[in-house]
This record gives C-alpha cells, structure tokens and sequence, in this order.
C-alpha cells in the first residue's frame, strides 16, 4: 500500500486531498503516474500534464525514483509559496 | 574531512503573526556577528487589482524539512551563525506579512548571499501554494520563470 | 526621457542608538510593497583580541550628501519604494548597532541589490572613518580591497 | 582664500583638522598637494603618498580638479565606515 498526496490547484482538480493505492510490486514515479491516468477523466487529464512536481517520503524526485510499498507519494504544482 | 560549521538555525511554518523585531533581536544576540539581513515578504496590493487575501496551503512536516535543510546549507555555504525562518500560512490579507529570513555572519557579504539564497531556494523547492483571492474570484498563482532563474544562479560549478 | 522614481528617503548620522524595529515598521507601512531587507552592521568582536571600542570619525555635512545620493541612485536602478539610512558615529562598544540600511520594494531580487548596493558604496564612498581601541593602544582601521571589489561589482558597463 | 580640511589617520599624523590658504590662481588638486609638501615635514610625509583621497566642495575628485578661491578642499585616508 502507499499513501498518494495532491496539493494546491491539482488537489483542487481532483477533488481529494489523498488516496491509498495498493502496490504490489515497486514502480517508478512515471510509472505510478501513467496508473493514475486510468482512475477517472479528471485524474487523466491532471497527471498526463509535464507540469507536475512529485515528492517521495518528502523529498522532490525525478520520474525515474522507484516506489516501494509504505511510501507517502505527493503530487503537486511548481511550488509558489514565500 | 571538512568541518561542519555549527549555527543556531530555527524554523517555524505557522498562522499566526511574527515579530520581525524579535527575531532581529535574538540574531544581533549571537556572539562575533557583525552583520545581520533580515527579508521580509508582505502581501502585496496592486494598485490595478482589488486583492481581497491570499491563502496559502503547505504540505505539512515536508515545508519544514525543506526549510531546515535550505538554512543548514546556507549555513555551510556562507558560514552563517544564525538563521531565523518563518512562514505563515492559511488566510492572508493586503499587507501583511507572510515569511521572514533573517541571518546573522560575521561578514555582510556572507549575510546578504545567505539571506537571498534561503529565498531563492524557498521560492522554488518548498511544498507551498498561494492562491489569490480579489473581487472577480479565486486563481492560484503561477509559478514564475524568473524564480526559478534567481534559483538556478546558486547551482554549483 | 526616463521617467524618475520617487520615494521616501531618510538619511541620518547620529551618535545616538538606531532602533531597526522603528525603521522596519514604517517600511513596511510603504504601500504596494511586497520585500523589505534591512541590514545592521554591529560592532565585532574578535575571540582572539580585546576589543574595547570603535571610534568613528566623519566628515560633517558630505556624509549626509554621499548617503542621501547613494540612496537616489539606489532607488533608480533597483525600483525602490523607500530607503533609510542611519550611521552611527562616535565611540561605540562591541554588540553595539553602527549602521542600518533598510529598503522597501515590489520585488525581492530589487530590495536585496538595493540594500547591498547601498552597503558596497557606504564601505568605499562615504567619508567615515573607524579606529580600533583594544587593550594594547588604538589603531586606524584598513581600508579592504575586498570592500573595494564589492564596489567594482556595480559599475555600469 | 581656500579652506582644507584633514580627517580619520591624517588629521592624527598633522596635528591639525583645518588650515586657511590664500589662493591667488586657480590650481589643480595635484598642484595643490604639492604646494602642501612644503609646509612641513609631517605635511611633506603624508602628502606624498599616493593613497589620499580628496574632496572639493564635499564630493569625491580626481587629482586633476580644479581648484577656485572659496571652495573647500578635504584630505583623507581611503574610508573605512560602515
């Protein structure tokens, strides 16, 4: 199981703030995003967008970090904070 | 092996107000300083555009980790001997403040580069998102192009 | 012809202590700005030597004039809404404030370079000089070519 | 008539924070330090480094101003304030 985040306009978009996904065997970050893709029309069009940061066990990856099961995942916009 | 310079780093991500005098206060403290910046970012009004607030969201427990290691390598890079972060969130109207870095160094060069360092990076690598509130109605704010250059200035050679 | 910036501006030389709260207040009270920098230089001391004092001299009347014109320039070129300037002079003893430089601007990449560049002429262009008082006599302090590189910085090309 | 004032290490070293001239002709602030050579041997020391730096009418020049009856002149080490 992991633990997905969304935060700001794409937690907004998609209208959850987290979701749980079992996972069975590990994947890249690209990977889990192509995943997404299939859950409903608004997650497609959100995770198919090159715009989005991921963060695994709060650290900013690339798309080719590896998942393992217990990892919190967060998706989300360039930051904007400060 | 390098020694590691040791500092008085303290960060806080919070709703309530700070004291930007307190904070300058407990810098100007530490012993052999001679040079203390402070940066504060207000919410800005525009003339053109009735603001009503911005509201900041955060990814709680990552913004403070990110803010901890930006000050611990400012700290190497400039040898700092303090540095004070505080970031509001939630619900901010015209004029107030919303985040202050203050660092005290021994050397105002040190001071300054420190200082806008932690901004350049908090601009663009820690988890928050403003979303702008006026008369017509809400729109997060985009990230901006030139954030991310002030950021890619400080990339190691 | 270019249009001119205006803003506030505030210079003082006083033996008298500065308060950076007071200052950081009405810069902040400057609307439709988003950063304020201050920097405070202090008094250092040093763990190897003893200092007891800075004495600072300076030339009355042409080190308001160079702080006020350095302050204009600065508004010019980096968009300043506001700046304020006050150098202490006199005896002073370490921990104690010597010099504050505080800028309000839209932006913060502005309101950095606005303050550092007030630094970096205030070290090299401004008639003040210090003397060093410690347990072994007095001695006039050196003037760095590292102050003198940091101006050459801002030279336009 | 010309007004010449001297600060910080130099007005120590010439015992003196002020000296009257009279000023027939118009000179060059060069002209000038070479006249001040002359009035005595800490004057003669301290005006023949090349380190001084010198104001007329309270801002900064080179040494080859032009120096008329009424300005005023200041002398000084390389500024240390801040």
């Amino acid at each position: 199981m992991i633990k997905i985040l969304f935060f700001g306009a794409l937690r907004e978009r998609l209208q959850q703030d987290s979701l749980n996904l079992p996972l069975t065997t590990s994947c890249s970050v690209e990977e889990l995003q192509h995943k997404l893709c299939f859950h409903s029309p608004a997650f497609t069009e959100s995770f198919t967008s090159a715009n989005l940061l991921c963060a695994v066990n709060q650290k900013l990856t690339k798309k080719d970090q590896m998942i393992q099961s217990g990892d919190e995942v967060a998706f989300f916009p360039p930051v904007t904070g400060g | 092996m390098t020694e590691k310079q040791s500092a008085a780093i303290t960060v806080k991500v919070q709703t309530e107000d700070f004291s930007q005098e307190l904070i300058y206060k407990q810098l100007a403290a530490i012993p052999y300083c001679g040079a203390i910046v402070t940066f504060v970012g207000l919410v800005r009004d525009h003339p053109e555009l009735e603001l009503k607030a911005l509201e900041l969201e955060h990814y709680p427990g990552m913004t403070e980790h990110c803010l901890y290691s930006i000050a611990e390598e400012a700290v190497q890079r400039f040898s700092l001997k303090a540095v004070q972060i505080v970031h509001r969130v939630g619900y901010l109207t015209p004029e107030q403040q919303i985040v202050v870095v203050g660092v005290a160094a021994g050397h105002r060069s040190d001071a300054f580069a420190g200082a806008e360092f932690i901004m350049d990076y908090l601009k663009t690598q820690v988890p928050i998102w403003k979303k702008q509130h006026d008369t017509s109605g809400t729109l997060w704010v985009e990230a901006k192009t030139s954030d991310q250059q002030q950021y890619n200035r400080w990339s190691k050679c």
